[in-house]
Protein backbone atom coordinates (compact mmCIF):
# COMPACT_ATOMS: atom_id res chain seq x y z
CA UNK A 1 0.00 0.00 0.00
CA UNK A 2 1.63 3.26 -0.92
CA UNK A 3 0.82 6.68 2.06
CA UNK A 4 1.26 9.81 0.67
CA UNK A 5 1.51 12.85 3.55
CA UNK A 6 0.90 16.34 2.94
CA UNK A 7 1.30 19.83 5.09
CA UNK A 8 2.19 18.70 8.94
CA UNK A 9 1.14 15.20 8.51
CA UNK A 10 4.48 15.04 6.33
CA UNK A 11 6.37 17.45 8.71
CA UNK A 12 5.53 15.21 11.55
CA UNK A 13 5.71 12.10 10.40
CA UNK A 14 9.24 13.16 8.65
CA UNK A 15 7.53 11.02 5.57
CA UNK A 16 6.23 12.45 2.10
CA UNK A 17 5.65 8.72 0.64
CA UNK A 18 6.08 4.99 1.89
CA UNK A 19 5.22 1.38 0.69
CA UNK A 20 3.62 -0.05 3.67
CA UNK A 21 2.05 -3.66 4.44
CA UNK A 22 0.03 -3.67 7.02
CA UNK A 23 -1.10 -6.61 8.59
CA UNK A 24 -3.85 -8.18 7.02
CA UNK A 25 -6.62 -7.52 9.87
CA UNK A 26 -6.37 -3.72 8.16
CA UNK A 27 -9.32 -3.50 6.12
CA UNK A 28 -10.44 -0.25 6.32
CA UNK A 29 -9.90 3.69 6.53
CA UNK A 30 -10.32 3.57 10.64
CA UNK A 31 -8.01 0.61 10.89
CA UNK A 32 -5.34 1.59 8.88
CA UNK A 33 -5.12 4.92 10.70
CA UNK A 34 -5.04 2.75 13.79
CA UNK A 35 -2.02 0.88 13.16
CA UNK A 36 -0.20 4.03 11.92
CA UNK A 37 -0.39 5.29 15.10
CA UNK A 38 1.18 2.51 16.61
CA UNK A 39 4.29 2.93 13.99
CA UNK A 40 6.53 5.17 16.57
CA UNK A 41 6.31 8.73 18.74
CA UNK A 42 6.34 10.57 15.32
CA UNK A 43 3.24 9.26 13.95
CA UNK A 44 1.35 9.08 17.22
CA UNK A 45 2.03 12.92 17.34
CA UNK A 46 0.90 13.16 13.38
CA UNK A 47 -2.13 11.23 14.00
CA UNK A 48 -3.58 11.99 17.43
CA UNK A 49 -6.21 14.05 16.25
CA UNK A 50 -7.91 12.44 13.72
CA UNK A 51 -10.53 14.83 13.67
CA UNK A 52 -7.78 17.26 11.86
CA UNK A 53 -7.38 14.56 9.57
CA UNK A 54 -8.16 14.02 5.93
CA UNK A 55 -8.35 11.13 4.35
CA UNK A 56 -8.01 10.20 0.39
CA UNK A 57 -8.38 7.25 -1.40
CA UNK A 58 -6.89 6.80 -4.72
CA UNK A 59 -7.28 10.60 -4.78
CA UNK A 60 -10.82 10.54 -3.74
CA UNK A 61 -11.92 11.43 -0.48
CA UNK A 62 -12.71 9.02 2.07
CA UNK A 63 -14.19 8.03 5.53
CA UNK A 64 -13.45 6.04 8.00
CA UNK A 65 -15.58 2.84 7.23
CA UNK A 66 -13.97 2.94 3.36
CA UNK A 67 -12.26 0.11 2.76
CA UNK A 68 -8.22 0.06 1.93
CA UNK A 69 -6.36 -2.57 -0.01
CA UNK A 70 -2.40 -3.40 -0.83
CA UNK A 71 -2.74 -1.80 -4.03
CA UNK A 72 -4.53 1.60 -3.01
CA UNK A 73 -2.85 5.20 -3.29
CA UNK A 74 -4.03 6.78 0.48
CA UNK A 75 -2.94 10.19 1.25
CA UNK A 76 -3.05 11.61 4.68
CA UNK A 77 -3.36 15.51 5.18
CA UNK A 78 -5.16 18.33 6.95
CA UNK A 79 -8.03 20.09 5.63
CA UNK A 80 -7.28 22.14 2.57
CA UNK A 81 -6.56 25.55 2.42
CA UNK A 82 -6.15 26.42 -1.25
CA UNK A 83 -7.35 29.26 -3.53
CA UNK B 1 -10.88 24.35 -18.62
CA UNK B 2 -8.51 23.34 -15.70
CA UNK B 3 -4.76 23.99 -15.42
CA UNK B 4 -2.29 23.90 -12.26
CA UNK B 5 1.15 24.97 -12.16
CA UNK B 6 4.41 26.74 -10.75
CA UNK B 7 4.56 29.64 -13.12
CA UNK B 8 1.80 33.02 -13.16
CA UNK B 9 -0.59 33.28 -15.85
CA UNK B 10 -1.63 36.73 -18.10
CA UNK B 11 -4.99 37.42 -17.01
CA UNK B 12 -6.34 39.13 -20.04
CA UNK B 13 -4.96 36.63 -22.36
CA UNK B 14 -7.08 33.73 -20.45
CA UNK B 15 -9.96 36.00 -20.18
CA UNK B 16 -10.08 36.77 -23.26
CA UNK B 17 -9.37 33.82 -24.75
CA UNK B 18 -12.57 32.41 -22.60
CA UNK B 19 -15.39 33.90 -24.98
CA UNK B 20 -13.16 34.23 -27.94
CA UNK B 21 -15.25 33.36 -30.49
CA UNK B 22 -18.23 32.43 -28.52
CA UNK B 23 -20.68 35.42 -29.15
CA UNK B 24 -23.30 33.98 -27.38
CA UNK B 25 -21.19 35.15 -24.13
CA UNK B 26 -23.19 38.42 -22.47
CA UNK B 27 -21.24 38.08 -19.54
CA UNK B 28 -17.91 37.11 -17.93
CA UNK B 29 -17.44 37.02 -14.14
CA UNK B 30 -13.48 36.21 -12.69
CA UNK B 31 -12.19 35.79 -9.65
CA UNK B 32 -8.29 36.93 -8.92
CA UNK B 33 -7.03 35.74 -5.25
CA UNK B 34 -3.59 37.47 -4.78
CA UNK B 35 -0.99 36.79 -1.81
CA UNK B 36 -1.57 38.99 1.26
CA UNK B 37 1.06 40.43 3.57
CA UNK B 38 -0.73 40.16 6.77
CA UNK B 39 -3.00 37.34 8.24
CA UNK B 40 -4.46 37.24 11.54
CA UNK B 41 -2.40 40.36 11.82
CA UNK B 42 1.05 39.30 11.64
CA UNK B 43 3.17 40.01 8.64
CA UNK B 44 3.69 37.24 5.86
CA UNK B 45 7.01 37.24 3.79
CA UNK B 46 5.97 34.69 1.43
CA UNK B 47 3.90 31.62 1.62
CA UNK B 48 4.60 27.85 -0.10
CA UNK B 49 1.48 26.59 -1.74
CA UNK B 50 1.41 22.44 -1.65
CA UNK B 51 -0.96 20.10 -3.31
CA UNK B 52 -1.35 16.84 -4.09
CA UNK B 53 -0.62 16.26 -8.08
CA UNK B 54 -3.54 14.04 -9.82
CA UNK B 55 -5.67 14.82 -6.88
CA UNK B 56 -6.04 18.16 -7.26
CA UNK B 57 -6.50 18.15 -10.62
CA UNK B 58 -9.44 15.65 -11.04
CA UNK B 59 -11.02 17.68 -7.81
CA UNK B 60 -10.79 20.67 -9.90
CA UNK B 61 -12.34 18.80 -12.86
CA UNK B 62 -15.42 17.43 -11.01
CA UNK B 63 -15.67 21.06 -9.20
CA UNK B 64 -15.72 22.77 -12.74
CA UNK B 65 -18.12 19.84 -14.30
CA UNK B 66 -20.26 20.44 -11.03
CA UNK B 67 -20.49 24.45 -12.14
CA UNK B 68 -21.27 23.26 -15.61
CA UNK B 69 -24.15 20.74 -14.89
CA UNK B 70 -25.77 23.80 -12.19
CA UNK B 71 -25.43 26.88 -14.32
CA UNK B 72 -26.03 27.27 -17.77
CA UNK B 73 -22.65 28.51 -18.82
CA UNK B 74 -20.23 28.91 -22.03
CA UNK B 75 -17.27 28.34 -20.71
CA UNK B 76 -15.09 27.70 -17.43
CA UNK B 77 -11.14 28.35 -16.50
CA UNK B 78 -9.63 27.93 -13.04
CA UNK B 79 -5.94 28.07 -13.32
CA UNK B 80 -4.20 27.33 -9.63
CA UNK B 81 -0.67 27.78 -8.85
CA UNK B 82 1.48 25.96 -6.11
CA UNK B 83 5.38 26.65 -5.17
CA UNK B 84 6.40 29.73 -3.37
CA UNK B 85 4.84 33.17 -4.24
CA UNK B 86 5.61 36.49 -2.16
CA UNK B 87 2.61 39.19 -1.41
CA UNK B 88 1.05 40.74 -3.91
CA UNK B 89 1.39 37.71 -6.59
CA UNK B 90 -1.26 35.74 -8.33
CA UNK B 91 -2.20 32.32 -6.94
CA UNK B 92 -5.82 31.85 -8.42
CA UNK B 93 -7.80 32.62 -11.83
CA UNK B 94 -11.50 31.73 -11.93
CA UNK B 95 -13.61 32.50 -14.70
CA UNK B 96 -17.26 31.83 -15.90
CA UNK B 97 -18.60 32.87 -18.86
CA UNK B 98 -22.75 33.04 -19.22
CA UNK B 99 -25.24 34.82 -21.84
CA UNK B 100 -26.26 36.60 -18.34
CA UNK B 101 -24.46 37.68 -15.54
CA UNK B 102 -26.29 36.08 -12.78
CA UNK B 103 -24.89 32.85 -13.55
CA UNK B 104 -21.64 33.67 -14.43
CA UNK B 105 -21.22 35.40 -10.82
CA UNK B 106 -23.26 32.92 -8.88
CA UNK B 107 -20.78 29.83 -10.84
CA UNK B 108 -18.10 32.20 -9.98
CA UNK B 109 -18.79 32.78 -6.34
CA UNK B 110 -19.16 28.42 -6.53
CA UNK B 111 -16.18 27.61 -7.97
CA UNK B 112 -14.29 29.44 -5.63
CA UNK B 113 -15.81 27.98 -2.41
CA UNK B 114 -15.70 24.86 -4.00
CA UNK B 115 -11.97 24.97 -4.49
CA UNK B 116 -11.43 26.42 -1.02
CA UNK B 117 -12.68 23.63 0.86
CA UNK B 118 -12.22 20.89 -1.69
CA UNK B 119 -9.32 21.10 -3.80
CA UNK B 120 -6.10 19.37 -2.23
CA UNK B 121 -3.98 22.63 -1.65
CA UNK B 122 -1.98 23.80 1.58
CA UNK B 123 -0.32 26.76 2.65
CA UNK B 124 2.72 27.41 4.64
CA UNK B 125 2.92 31.31 5.88
CA UNK B 126 6.90 33.19 6.38
CA UNK B 127 5.75 34.89 9.17
CA UNK B 128 9.08 36.89 11.47
CA UNK B 129 7.97 33.90 14.09
CA UNK B 130 8.49 30.68 11.90
CA UNK B 131 6.98 28.80 9.05
CA UNK B 132 3.14 28.34 9.88
CA UNK B 133 0.64 26.05 8.06
CA UNK B 134 -2.50 27.81 7.61
CA UNK B 135 -5.45 26.18 9.57
CA UNK B 136 -8.71 25.49 7.42
CA UNK B 137 -11.54 28.06 8.20
CA UNK B 138 -14.87 27.57 9.34
CA UNK B 139 -16.10 30.67 7.26
CA UNK B 140 -14.89 28.69 3.84
CA UNK B 141 -17.04 25.89 5.54
CA UNK B 142 -20.05 27.85 5.78
CA UNK B 143 -19.62 29.25 1.91
CA UNK B 144 -19.29 26.08 0.71
CA UNK B 145 -22.01 24.53 2.56
CA UNK B 146 -24.62 27.07 1.13
CA UNK B 147 -24.42 25.44 -2.40
CA UNK B 148 -25.25 22.26 -1.06
CA UNK B 149 -23.75 18.55 -0.73
CA UNK B 150 -21.61 17.53 -3.71
CA UNK B 151 -22.39 13.75 -4.67
CA UNK B 152 -18.61 12.96 -4.03
CA UNK B 153 -17.11 12.80 -0.16
CA UNK B 154 -16.93 16.09 0.54
CA UNK B 155 -14.79 17.47 3.10
CA UNK B 156 -16.71 18.29 6.27
CA UNK B 157 -16.92 21.30 9.20
CA UNK B 158 -14.20 20.24 11.44
CA UNK B 159 -11.70 23.34 11.14
CA UNK B 160 -10.10 25.30 13.24
CA UNK B 161 -11.17 28.97 13.53
CA UNK B 162 -13.48 31.87 11.71
CA UNK B 163 -10.59 33.99 11.42
CA UNK B 164 -10.09 36.02 8.02
CA UNK B 165 -10.27 34.16 5.06
CA UNK C 1 -11.80 55.11 -10.46
CA UNK C 2 -14.41 55.34 -13.32
CA UNK C 3 -13.77 55.81 -17.10
CA UNK C 4 -16.18 56.54 -19.65
CA UNK C 5 -14.95 56.07 -23.41
CA UNK C 6 -15.45 54.86 -26.88
CA UNK C 7 -12.22 52.84 -27.32
CA UNK C 8 -11.59 49.19 -25.94
CA UNK C 9 -9.94 48.59 -22.53
CA UNK C 10 -7.57 46.37 -21.42
CA UNK C 11 -8.67 43.61 -18.98
CA UNK C 12 -5.22 42.40 -17.56
CA UNK C 13 -3.59 46.14 -17.59
CA UNK C 14 -6.72 47.19 -15.74
CA UNK C 15 -7.08 44.03 -13.13
CA UNK C 16 -3.15 44.44 -12.33
CA UNK C 17 -3.35 48.33 -11.70
CA UNK C 18 -6.29 48.04 -9.41
CA UNK C 19 -3.99 45.80 -6.81
CA UNK C 20 -0.74 46.82 -8.28
CA UNK C 21 1.26 47.94 -4.87
CA UNK C 22 -1.01 47.31 -2.38
CA UNK C 23 -0.47 43.77 -0.70
CA UNK C 24 -3.65 44.00 1.51
CA UNK C 25 -6.10 42.56 -1.16
CA UNK C 26 -6.33 39.36 -1.12
CA UNK C 27 -9.10 39.01 -3.47
CA UNK C 28 -10.04 41.10 -6.99
CA UNK C 29 -13.47 40.34 -8.34
CA UNK C 30 -14.37 41.38 -12.15
CA UNK C 31 -17.26 41.34 -14.08
CA UNK C 32 -16.76 41.89 -18.26
CA UNK C 33 -20.11 42.92 -20.49
CA UNK C 34 -19.65 41.80 -23.81
CA UNK C 35 -22.25 42.60 -26.56
CA UNK C 36 -24.26 39.20 -27.58
CA UNK C 37 -25.14 38.43 -31.03
CA UNK C 38 -28.83 37.52 -30.22
CA UNK C 39 -31.36 39.33 -28.70
CA UNK C 40 -35.09 37.85 -27.50
CA UNK C 41 -34.01 35.70 -30.51
CA UNK C 42 -33.13 37.75 -32.82
CA UNK C 43 -30.06 37.92 -34.41
CA UNK C 44 -27.89 41.74 -33.57
CA UNK C 45 -25.28 42.74 -35.70
CA UNK C 46 -23.88 45.48 -33.84
CA UNK C 47 -25.35 48.14 -31.11
CA UNK C 48 -24.92 51.88 -30.47
CA UNK C 49 -24.75 52.68 -26.48
CA UNK C 50 -25.79 56.55 -26.53
CA UNK C 51 -24.87 58.36 -23.20
CA UNK C 52 -25.56 60.97 -21.29
CA UNK C 53 -22.02 62.79 -20.60
CA UNK C 54 -21.64 64.38 -17.40
CA UNK C 55 -24.91 62.86 -16.14
CA UNK C 56 -22.82 59.37 -17.10
CA UNK C 57 -19.78 59.96 -14.98
CA UNK C 58 -21.58 61.67 -12.01
CA UNK C 59 -24.14 58.78 -11.56
CA UNK C 60 -21.10 56.15 -11.77
CA UNK C 61 -18.97 58.29 -9.50
CA UNK C 62 -21.84 58.39 -6.86
CA UNK C 63 -22.14 54.04 -7.38
CA UNK C 64 -18.98 53.79 -6.75
CA UNK C 65 -18.81 55.84 -3.81
CA UNK C 66 -21.81 53.80 -1.99
CA UNK C 67 -19.81 50.30 -2.89
CA UNK C 68 -16.90 51.90 -1.27
CA UNK C 69 -19.13 52.30 1.91
CA UNK C 70 -21.19 49.87 2.21
CA UNK C 71 -17.62 47.36 1.55
CA UNK C 72 -14.22 47.16 2.65
CA UNK C 73 -13.17 47.92 -0.39
CA UNK C 74 -9.13 48.66 -1.25
CA UNK C 75 -10.32 49.83 -4.91
CA UNK C 76 -13.13 49.63 -7.34
CA UNK C 77 -12.87 50.32 -11.28
CA UNK C 78 -15.79 51.09 -13.80
CA UNK C 79 -14.90 51.28 -17.41
CA UNK C 80 -18.02 51.99 -19.72
CA UNK C 81 -17.62 52.02 -23.49
CA UNK C 82 -20.43 53.97 -25.69
CA UNK C 83 -20.79 54.24 -29.42
CA UNK C 84 -20.93 51.30 -31.68
CA UNK C 85 -20.45 48.01 -30.77
CA UNK C 86 -20.42 44.59 -32.46
CA UNK C 87 -20.82 41.00 -31.43
CA UNK C 88 -17.49 40.07 -28.95
CA UNK C 89 -17.14 43.51 -28.32
CA UNK C 90 -16.16 44.60 -24.43
CA UNK C 91 -18.55 46.75 -23.31
CA UNK C 92 -18.15 47.07 -19.25
CA UNK C 93 -15.66 46.46 -16.82
CA UNK C 94 -16.35 46.37 -12.99
CA UNK C 95 -13.43 45.34 -10.62
CA UNK C 96 -13.43 45.58 -6.63
CA UNK C 97 -10.17 44.48 -5.00
CA UNK C 98 -10.90 43.49 -0.97
CA UNK C 99 -8.77 41.70 1.51
CA UNK C 100 -11.46 39.30 1.10
CA UNK C 101 -13.61 37.55 -1.40
CA UNK C 102 -16.93 37.74 -0.05
CA UNK C 103 -16.68 41.72 -0.41
CA UNK C 104 -15.21 41.53 -3.29
CA UNK C 105 -17.97 39.77 -5.15
CA UNK C 106 -20.41 41.49 -3.08
CA UNK C 107 -19.11 44.73 -3.90
CA UNK C 108 -19.02 43.48 -7.66
CA UNK C 109 -22.18 42.07 -7.89
CA UNK C 110 -23.74 45.17 -6.61
CA UNK C 111 -22.14 47.49 -8.80
CA UNK C 112 -23.23 45.62 -11.79
CA UNK C 113 -26.95 45.73 -10.82
CA UNK C 114 -26.89 49.35 -10.21
CA UNK C 115 -25.06 50.03 -13.31
CA UNK C 116 -27.52 48.70 -14.67
CA UNK C 117 -30.46 50.63 -13.62
CA UNK C 118 -28.54 53.67 -12.70
CA UNK C 119 -26.13 55.09 -14.98
CA UNK C 120 -27.67 56.53 -18.20
CA UNK C 121 -26.45 54.65 -21.11
CA UNK C 122 -29.09 53.73 -23.82
CA UNK C 123 -28.57 50.40 -26.31
CA UNK C 124 -30.05 50.33 -29.75
CA UNK C 125 -29.96 47.41 -31.55
CA UNK C 126 -29.37 46.43 -35.02
CA UNK C 127 -31.56 43.88 -36.22
CA UNK C 128 -32.46 42.28 -39.59
CA UNK C 129 -36.30 43.87 -38.57
CA UNK C 130 -34.60 47.58 -37.94
CA UNK C 131 -32.83 49.50 -35.61
CA UNK C 132 -34.70 49.08 -31.81
CA UNK C 133 -33.76 50.65 -28.72
CA UNK C 134 -33.55 48.27 -25.89
CA UNK C 135 -36.13 48.46 -23.17
CA UNK C 136 -35.45 47.84 -19.58
CA UNK C 137 -35.64 44.68 -17.74
CA UNK C 138 -38.07 43.97 -15.37
CA UNK C 139 -35.63 41.39 -13.88
CA UNK C 140 -32.66 44.25 -13.39
CA UNK C 141 -34.40 46.50 -11.14
CA UNK C 142 -35.28 42.77 -9.21
CA UNK C 143 -31.78 42.49 -9.05
CA UNK C 144 -31.04 45.99 -8.25
CA UNK C 145 -33.74 46.35 -5.79
CA UNK C 146 -32.50 43.41 -3.26
CA UNK C 147 -29.26 45.94 -2.61
CA UNK C 148 -32.43 48.13 -1.16
CA UNK C 149 -32.82 51.67 -1.78
CA UNK C 150 -30.14 54.21 -2.93
CA UNK C 151 -30.14 57.92 -0.82
CA UNK C 152 -30.53 59.54 -4.35
CA UNK C 153 -33.91 59.29 -5.71
CA UNK C 154 -33.82 55.54 -8.01
CA UNK C 155 -35.02 54.63 -11.45
CA UNK C 156 -37.90 52.47 -10.57
CA UNK C 157 -40.23 49.56 -11.64
CA UNK C 158 -42.04 50.62 -14.56
CA UNK C 159 -40.02 48.13 -17.24
CA UNK C 160 -41.56 46.21 -20.08
CA UNK C 161 -40.28 42.50 -19.87
CA UNK C 162 -38.45 40.20 -18.31
CA UNK C 163 -36.75 38.27 -21.11
CA UNK C 164 -33.02 37.87 -20.99
CA UNK C 165 -31.04 40.30 -19.48
CA UNK D 1 -33.91 76.30 -19.54
CA UNK D 2 -32.02 73.77 -21.46
CA UNK D 3 -33.50 70.70 -22.78
CA UNK D 4 -31.84 66.73 -23.41
CA UNK D 5 -33.61 64.25 -25.08
CA UNK D 6 -31.65 61.11 -25.35
CA UNK D 7 -32.39 57.53 -27.00
CA UNK D 8 -36.14 56.93 -28.71
CA UNK D 9 -37.07 60.14 -27.00
CA UNK D 10 -34.73 61.87 -29.53
CA UNK D 11 -35.68 59.86 -32.29
CA UNK D 12 -39.65 60.99 -31.24
CA UNK D 13 -39.18 64.35 -30.91
CA UNK D 14 -36.59 64.95 -33.25
CA UNK D 15 -35.02 66.76 -31.59
CA UNK D 16 -31.27 65.90 -29.40
CA UNK D 17 -31.19 69.70 -27.47
CA UNK D 18 -33.31 72.87 -27.22
CA UNK D 19 -33.45 75.98 -25.37
CA UNK D 20 -37.06 76.42 -24.26
CA UNK D 21 -39.18 78.87 -22.23
CA UNK D 22 -41.91 77.81 -20.74
CA UNK D 23 -44.75 80.20 -19.52
CA UNK D 24 -44.15 81.47 -16.11
CA UNK D 25 -46.76 78.64 -14.88
CA UNK D 26 -44.50 76.00 -15.39
CA UNK D 27 -42.72 75.19 -11.80
CA UNK D 28 -42.40 71.55 -11.42
CA UNK D 29 -41.06 68.64 -13.76
CA UNK D 30 -44.64 67.60 -13.94
CA UNK D 31 -46.13 70.64 -15.14
CA UNK D 32 -43.14 71.02 -17.90
CA UNK D 33 -44.11 67.48 -19.11
CA UNK D 34 -47.62 68.86 -19.41
CA UNK D 35 -46.56 71.54 -21.38
CA UNK D 36 -43.88 69.93 -23.99
CA UNK D 37 -46.83 67.61 -24.36
CA UNK D 38 -48.93 70.50 -26.48
CA UNK D 39 -45.89 71.53 -28.48
CA UNK D 40 -47.10 68.96 -31.40
CA UNK D 41 -47.21 65.86 -32.42
CA UNK D 42 -43.81 64.55 -32.05
CA UNK D 43 -43.95 65.79 -28.60
CA UNK D 44 -47.31 64.13 -28.06
CA UNK D 45 -46.68 61.18 -29.23
CA UNK D 46 -42.70 61.01 -27.29
CA UNK D 47 -44.45 62.10 -24.38
CA UNK D 48 -47.77 59.82 -24.11
CA UNK D 49 -46.69 57.42 -21.22
CA UNK D 50 -45.17 59.24 -18.52
CA UNK D 51 -44.84 56.18 -17.09
CA UNK D 52 -42.24 55.05 -19.64
CA UNK D 53 -40.22 58.38 -19.18
CA UNK D 54 -37.33 59.02 -16.86
CA UNK D 55 -36.36 62.60 -15.78
CA UNK D 56 -32.97 64.32 -14.58
CA UNK D 57 -32.63 68.32 -13.86
CA UNK D 58 -29.51 69.33 -13.61
CA UNK D 59 -28.10 64.98 -14.14
CA UNK D 60 -30.03 63.90 -11.13
CA UNK D 61 -32.87 61.67 -11.22
CA UNK D 62 -36.01 64.11 -10.46
CA UNK D 63 -40.05 63.10 -9.57
CA UNK D 64 -42.88 64.67 -11.30
CA UNK D 65 -43.14 67.35 -8.29
CA UNK D 66 -39.57 68.40 -8.07
CA UNK D 67 -39.21 72.25 -8.61
CA UNK D 68 -38.00 73.38 -12.43
CA UNK D 69 -36.81 76.59 -13.66
CA UNK D 70 -35.28 78.82 -16.20
CA UNK D 71 -31.63 77.77 -15.44
CA UNK D 72 -31.73 74.42 -15.29
CA UNK D 73 -30.75 71.53 -17.37
CA UNK D 74 -33.46 69.66 -17.52
CA UNK D 75 -32.99 65.52 -19.84
CA UNK D 76 -36.01 63.31 -21.08
CA UNK D 77 -35.24 59.83 -21.75
CA UNK D 78 -36.36 55.79 -20.94
CA UNK D 79 -35.33 53.62 -18.77
CA UNK D 80 -31.42 53.01 -18.75
CA UNK D 81 -29.80 50.16 -20.69
CA UNK D 82 -26.50 49.72 -20.23
CA UNK D 83 -24.52 47.77 -18.62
Amino acid sequence: MKLLYFAWLKTRTGVAEEDVTPPPEVATVAELLAWLQTRGPGYAEALADLSALRVAVNQEYAVPSDPVGPSDEVALFPPVTGG
Amino acid sequence: MIRVQREDFDVGAEIAALSAGNHAVGGVAVFIGLVRDMADEEAIGAMTLEHYPGMTEAMLERIEAEATDRWPLKATLIIHRFGRLEPGERIVLVATASAHRQAAFEACEFLVDWLKTKAPFWKLEEKSSGAEWVTAKASDDKAAARWGTPDSAPQDSTTDSDAAE
